[in-house]
């Protein structure tokens, strides 16, 4: 796969096609990768990685690189593919600016949900797509890579790539069977109090370092409202419970609609917060009051929020349903 | 919110109403000369969809106990098409506060037309009941609000 | 150097508690180790280290500097600090004891910082020496021995005891708090672990890094890299690295308006935020390759070329697990080190 | 810094019963940057007003919050008073103490309580108001109608007599609507036709009024005084400007058997037919659904009998694109479908018919030729039952709640009518009530009553059952006498209840109007603005407002166009200065605040900034029109960087109403 990959670049940087090559080298570990702009053959024989370990999503970095000189050519997972398409639709990517090559993906390893499994002072990790052998400072372990795959991998939507200009690998399918939402049903059938118990214990470690914004593809604001001291609710700290809940509601409400569900919020939280469910529960309410709606499924459809009809729920739905809905 | 040791507990209800349908149903209980308690304080705004999540917060943040926002009935927005978006918006956001475990009765939206100065009344004094009934808003506040 | 067996730790956290407020590493609900406030029933983590530095006792996230009321037209200033409790943090690591030393080369010149300083008064650091270092520990490197660490006093986990030295007078002071529960010893178990610790040590991958680079180019060498544009590259300007770091001890001022009044405190701040310095004059740094690089400039030169030679990092290694692009302070020395 | 003026207004006992306005006063002096707080009997009053212009002037106050009644009631009074004073009409708030406060609370600590805090979020909010300044936008100096009845040919004929531009918009082949159907009006019994034709004539003769008939308006865009109507002139396959209206053609096309709605289907036309004689404009249409030549390709007769060589098979729809400064809805009614009321037989009976096709049956131009005869046998009727309120005034759900108001008036017309004609038949009259508050009705119906015999049975009638020869057995009750009724009836007239045009919610929906639950449109204010509808520019003629009669239609008609000419007497309209603009420094160009507006007020453009970083880069931004916005604030929550923001209600400001509330 690697090896396809490098040469079709290549081949698209000799013909002239494009002008640069965003994607992945390896950081300091095998298993941690960094994404990465490769403007020749020989940067991209040295650094440039496609593996089981190639987790962040690239779309984001076309925001600013689709706005530079030349054609760019980036691989995108299928979930990527998602990413690409909401910021194409708001018009935050220059989509004739890109070439888009998907690349398969049948998820990617997580070295902190290795981590979690105890396995401590892991100096390198390989996949061979179905195990994931792990070598420690104490010795080597053999892990199943399903073992091994992040929560944003683990509960996997789609496999199918929504845009591209070509293909290296197999397309997969949307996975109509994911389970991606049954954390978020498990907490809709808790009672009030134990949700509000649940939610204080994982909003009271946000420390508010903006990773999951930053990393966030659906938050490219050029000025984000809790950086703007003119919005009025610009503050720098979690000073306070009400700080980090309100900045998780209003993060999440502003992605309502347009995130795609690609999971880098919760992979990149350093104190482990799930927040990818409080975008899962939007993604949900939505799907059950306005229809089935996949953000950046499509460059046309229009957001939910954006849109409306006679007949829709009212409010008060939130008070009459039972607790498991 | 006012609460003191002799001092039965009053809720603070902040009411967001459109100009052209809620604030005149609210003009409208008045001229009518009906009774809602004092713990409500209209805002007024052009129209329910100019409320923003953040101003809901922004009112519980300071010690609001309830937040109703009223608009017009759907299909009488003044605007055509506002009140259907804000339909859609509080109800994902009373939703979200109702998954973070936040008591969702604090949070209400009612279409009060400029003709239903009842209707404004009726709701008001049935809102603040509940809210009463709620007690102090404690999951939703900053303690750095806090009246000394 | 004293011991008690490790079953009878509970009874020595009791102990403590009953006379200070004390915190230790637990493990929290998202199995990852936190400082956690001891009570009954709180088990000290078996991890290696917390998420967050114990920076935060010293240099919380957030302070209360003071308060400003308005009444009617006037305006009325409070200093609302109350003098703290005294309170023992237990179970620091080697690599984050160094940073307390790091903190006070800066809020304790003159002019002293009086938060920081009282804090620091009022506790008490009771080290753990590390057994199971990481992939991603580097103190060696800034010549810290996780197996020896600093602190008051200085713990280690061998043979089912926990063995106990002070280091300093309040490390004394610990001790004789739970001397009732310590037996004398010989410390040929903690001899032994330094040994074991050592040899894993000296395999750790960034076990011997080159910083000298660092030391023997100039400031303007350094600044004027080229590398700094490709090592920013990634970079999505989250403050993850800052606020994860043991040493990092940026911080803004803001005053927030209450309603009743102004409350004025101070947060950490992070280089790598687009309004870091921000002033109403504009911001000196604007894009965020000068951001990334004031952050590790400041660990690796500034911080050195002011206090004797001594870099800004420890080696804890938290902002290379943490960073949502695996970029990182080693990432920097190495690309620098090769090139020499 | 600011200086703020507060006034507290007394009302007179309407506040200061309730509030006590002094202590308010000294309470809102208090509050920071408030230089001046005073109480006054009547702030609205002429002395009140200058009261707060001298304040305004010695003080050199910057803003001015006004403790009152609501701002519904005299925000633009006091915007005023602060412009004379000169300052900008915009550093006015209005704290609502009277409505919301002193009105609906009757303990006076708790009213005086809650007044100062009012106070005091209006202070908070004034201190963040800034200058605004209305901006100004051309009028076009032409009207729309729609609907081409005789509510939009007064308002058309009005307006154009005024000297402005008028079209109609008709969706039938002809003006007029239902009042061609009618043979004679109440009270007067003069014909309907012989009032109406002389006005379709002059609209059709007028230079200034243009008839789009056998149209449809298709999308409405634009605001107050610049519209822009997109009119769909559907395809009548015969060349308006050719035909000769000579009728050559509707007597040769062999297609016989075509359902004649003029008459409400109670006879036949051809495929290609003119609706009646007098149609304006009077030429020929054909109908697609039964044209032999569209539907199969063959016939072509009517081509050939015309010698005006008008017909062309291959005729499109056409739209066209017009500005106008005012539009008119005037879309009209409808008789109900009856198909909820089983128990009248309608659908099972010929004999048993509504009042509209008893107007065909006593035309002279109906299918009987003015022959009250029996739809089913073609035999007089000996025996009518005139039912009223059939689905007017009905709460069951079935029907309407509202009256119809025209039926009982119609009834008698028609009752008397018949005994008139035909004295040797019997006619009862079923009714619930009998309204007749206008000038002359109800002498007419006593006429009819007294004169004429006709039996007016106060009661329902609960069945009508059809027996096998062809008598109609009606079964009612007589309320007054208490007692059940059996009538043998050889007619059964049904008034049924009449209902805005289906039409007309499309119409509403493109013109932003409101309508009530019944699909009325809703008019600015029921008493003070009747005619025009709370969407600036758009006016309201006839039915479509609410059920009338002739006479009230055509005065409301003209009243309709006296405001129509107002507004367009003027050259350029004040616009409303709230309006949302985009802080182009923070706009991501995504296109969601465009989504969101009612009004295509947005637009965006690529240009050129300096970034932060020094570097130079094209962005896409949005752009208001603040002639289009109507400030409802709906892209300011859509935007998520926050870019978007209103004048008048900016974030910062209804945060800073909050905080105060909440303080």
């Amino acid at each position: 796969m690697q090896e396809a990959v490098i040469n079709r670049a290549k081949e698209l940087l000799a013909d002239g096609t494009v002008n640069r090559v965003a994607g992945w080298k390896t950081g300091e570990f095998s298993f941690d990768t960094t994404p990465a702009v490769f403007t020749s053959a020989e940067e991209l024989d040295a650094d440039f990685v496609y593996n089981d370990f190639c987790a962040p999503n690239l779309s984001k970095y076309l925001v600013k690189e689709s706005r530079k000189e030349g054609k760019l050519l980036v691989f995108l997972k299928p979930c990527d593919t998602y990413s690409f398409n909401q910021l194409v639709k708001e018009h935050r990517i220059l989509r004739e600016n890109v070439y888009v090559i998907g690349v398969e993906c049948t998820g990617k390893v997580d070295a902190e949900t290795v981590k979690l499994k105890g396995i401590k002072g892991i100096t390198s990790m390989e996949s061979d797509g179905e195990n994931v052998t792990i070598h420690t400072l104490y010795g080597n372990k053999v892990l199943p890579k399903s073992e091994t795959l992040g929560t944003k991998c683990a509960t996997c939507k789609s496999k199918k790539h929504v845009a591209y200009d070509e293909l290296i690998g197999n397309d997969g399918e949307v996975d109509e069977e994911s389970k991606r939402f049954e954390v978020v049903e498990k907490l809709e059938a808790m009672t009030p109090d134990e949700r509000y118990e649940f939610w204080r214990g994982e909003l009271s470690r946000c420390i508010r370092c903006n990773a999951c914004r930053n990393v966030c593809p659906a938050c490219t604001c050029e000025s984000c409202v809790f950086d703007n001291p003119d919005s009025g609710i610009a503050q720098k700290a979690a000073a306070d419970s009400f700080e980090e809940n309100m900045f998780h509601i209003i993060r999440a409400f502003h992605v309502t609609g347009r995130c795609t569900d690609c999971g880098e919020c919760t992979r990149v939280c350093p104190q482990n917060i799930p927040l990818h469910l409080l975008n899962r529960k939007y993604i949900k309410d939505i799907n059950k009051f306005y229809g089935d709606f996949q953000a950046g499924a499509d460059t046309i459809s229009k957001a939910p929020l954006n849109d409306y009809t006679f007949g829709d729920c009212e409010p008060s739905i939130v008070y009459s349903r039972g607790g498991n809905e | 919110m006012q609460v003191n040791e002799n001092k039965e507990f009053r809720p603070l209800i902040v009411a967001f109403c459109c100009n052209w349908c809620s604030y005149a149903g609210a003009d409208l209980a008045g001229t009518n000369r009906m009774n809602y308690p004092a713990d409500v304080k209209i805002i007024r705004v052009p129209c329910s969809c100019r409320v923003n999540p953040m101003f809901i917060l922004r009112a519980f943040q300071r010690g609001a106990d309830g937040v109703i926002m009223c608009g017009c009935h759907p299909g009488d927005c003044h605007y055509t098409s506002g009140n259907y978006f804000a339909r859609r918006r509080m109800t994902l956001l009373f939703s979200m506060l109702d998954f973070l475990g936040i008591e969702k009765e604090r949070t209400r939206v009612e279409w009060v037309s400029a003709a239903e100065g009842a209707k404004f009344a009726a709701t008001m004094n049935e809102f603040v009941e509940t809210v009463t009934k709620l007690g102090e808003n404690k999951r939703l506040e900053d303690l750095r609000c806090k009246k000394q | 150097m004293f011991r008690l067996p490790v079953e009878r730790l509970d009874e020595l956290f009791a102990m403590v508690s009953a006379a200070q407020t004390l915190y230790i590493p637990a493990d929290g609900k998202d199995s990852r180790a936190h400082y956690t406030k001891w009570e009954e029933g709180i088990k000290l983590s078996n991890a290696l280290n917390t998420v967050r530095s114990a920076k935060d006792f010293f240099f919380p996230q957030t302070t209360n500097l003071c308060d400003f009321n308005k009444k009617d037209k006037e305006i009325e200033i409070i200093d609302n600090r109350t003098e703290s409790e005294d309170f023992v943090v237990f179970g620091v690591r080697a690599c984050d004891t160094r940073s307390f030393t790091i903190l006070d080369k800066v809020f304790l010149v003159d002019p002293v910082d009086s938060y920081y300083a009282t804090r620091r008064e009022h506790g008490t650091v009771v080290t753990l020496a590390c057994t199971e270092p990481e992939e991603t520990c580097f103190c060696g490197v800034f010549g810290i021995d996780a197996a020896s660490p600093e602190g008051d006093a200085a713990c280690w986990i061998a043979d089912g005891y926990l063995y106990i030295t002070a280091n300093t007078e309040k490390g004394e002071k610990f001790i004789s708090l739970v001397s009732s529960l310590l037996e004398e010893s010989s410390d040929e178990a903690v001899e032994a672990q330094k040994k074991a610790t050592a040899e894993i040590m000296s395999r750790l991958p960034f076990n011997d890094i080159d910083t000298s680079y660092f030391r023997k180019n100039t400031l303007l060498e350094i600044f004027n890299s080229d590398h700094w544009k490709k090592l920013s590259e990634a970079c999505i300007g989250c403050g993850t690295c800052t606020f994860v770091c043991p040493t990092c001890q940026c911080y803004d001022i803001k005053d927030y308006d209450t309603g009743c009044g102004i409350k004025r405190y101070r947060t950490w701040d992070s280089c790598m935020y687009s309004d870091f310095t921000k002033t109403a004059g504009g911001n000196p740094r604007t894009s965020q390759v000068e951001r990334f690089r004031q952050r590790f400039m400041h660990k690796l030169v500034y911080f050195p070329d002011n206090n004797n030679e001594e870099f800004g990092c420890v080696g804890c290694g938290r902002c290379i697990s943490r960073c949502p692009i695996s970029m990182n302070i080693v990432k920097v020395i190495k690309t620098f080190g090769e090139v020499q | 810094m600011h200086r703020i003026g507060v006034f507290v207004c007394h009302c007179g006992t309407n506040i200061a019963g309730t509030v006590d306005v002094k202590a308010v006063a000294e309470a809102l002096g208090k509050e920071p940057g408030v230089v001046s707080s005073v109480e006054y009997q009547y702030m609205c009053s002429e002395a009140g007003q200058t009261l707060i212009k001298d304040a305004i002037k010695n003080l050199k106050l910057t803003g001015v919050v006004i403790c009152s009644c609501s701002p519904r009631m005299h925000e633009t009074t006091f915007r005023r008073t602060a412009a004379a004073a000169g300052i900008n009409p915009y550093m006015v708030e209005i704290a609502n103490i009277r409505e919301q406060c002193s009105w609906i609370h009757k303990d006076k600590a708790t009213a005086t309580e809650k007044a100062i805090i009012l106070g005091r979020t209006a202070i908070a909010k004034v201190t963040l108001n800034t200058p605004l300044t209305s901006m100004e936008s051309p009028v076009t100096k032409r009207a729309l109608v729609i609907g081409g009845g005789i509510a939009g040919i007064q308002t058309a004929l009005d307006i154009a007599e005024a000297g402005f531009e008028v079209d109609i918009v008709e969706k039938n082949s002809t003006i007029g609507g239902k009042m061609t159907q009618i043979d004679k009006t109440f009270p007067t019994l003069d014909c309907a036709a012989c009032i109406l034709t002389p006005k379709m004539v002059d609209c059709a003769q007028n230079e200034k009024i243009n008839i789009y008939s056998y149209s449809e308006v298709e999308s409405v865009s634009g605001f107050v005084g610049n519209f822009t109507a997109k009119i769909k002139k559907k395809a009548r396959y015969v060349d308006a400007a050719k035909c000769t209206g000579c009728g050559v053609c509707t007597e040769k096309c062999p297609m016989k058997n075509v359902p004649n709605e003029f008459n409400l289907g109670m006879n036949n036309r051809r495929a290609i037919y003119i609706p009646f004689a007098q149609a304006v404009p009077k030429v020929a249409t054909i109908d697609a659904d039964y044209c032999n030549m569209l539907k199969k390709g063959k016939c072509g007769v009517c081509a050939k009998v015309c010698t005006a060589g008008a017909i062309d098979y291959k005729q499109q729809d056409e739209y066209v694109e017009r500005e106008y400064g005012a539009i008119v809805a005037a879309t009209g009614y409808n008789p109900i479908s009856l198909e909820n009321y089983d128990e009248f037989a309608y659908s099972q009976s010929k004999d048993v018919i509504t009042s509209l096709e008893f107007e065909r049956l006593t035309n002279a131009a109906g299918p009987t030729s003015g022959q009250l005869l029996r739809p089913s046998d073609g035999q007089h009727p000996h025996t009518i039952v005139f039912v009223q309120c059939v689905g007017s005034r009905d709460t069951s759900g079935c029907g309407k709640p509202y009256c119809s108001k025209i039926c009982c008036m119609y009834t008698a017309k028609h009752a008397m009518l018949t005994r008139d004609k035909y004295p040797d038949t019997d006619v009862y009259v079923f009714y619930i009530d009998v309204r007749t508050p206008g000038k002359n009705f109800d002498e007419f119906y006593r006429r009819a009553v007294e004169e004429y015999g006709v039996h007016y049975i106060k009661g329902m009638v609960g069945k009508v059952s059809p027996r096998a020869d062809g008598k109609l057995m009606v079964q009612a009750s007589d309320l007054i006498a208490n007692e059940q009724l059996h009538i043998e009836a050889d007619l059964v007239v049904l008034a049924a209840a009449i209902e805005p045009d289906k039409s007309a919610r499309s119409v509403a929906t493109m013109l932003t109007a409101s309508m009530d639950t019944n699909d009325f449109f809703t008019e600015a204010h029921p008493k003070l603005r009747p005619v025009e509808s709370p969407t600036a520019g758009v006016f309201l003629s006839g039915v479509c407002q609410g059920p009338k009669d002739i006479p009230e239609t055509v005065a409301q008609a003209s009243a309709c166009a006296a405001k129509v000419i107002g507004l367009l007497a003027k050259d350029k309209l004040t616009c409303n200065p709230c309006v949302a603009h985009s802080n182009e420094n923070l706009c991501n160009g995504c296109s969601a605040c465009e989504k969101v507006c009612p009004y295509g007020a947005i637009t965006y453009s690529d240009k050129e900034f300096r970034m932060p970083d020094r570097t130079v880069a094209i962005r896409r931004v949005a752009l208001v029109n603040p002639a289009v916005c109507q400030g409802c604030g709906a892209c300011t929550v859509a935007c998520p960087s926050g870019a978007m923001d209103l004048f008048g209600f900016s974030n910062k400001q209804i945060m800073a109403e909050v905080d105060a509330i909440c303080k």
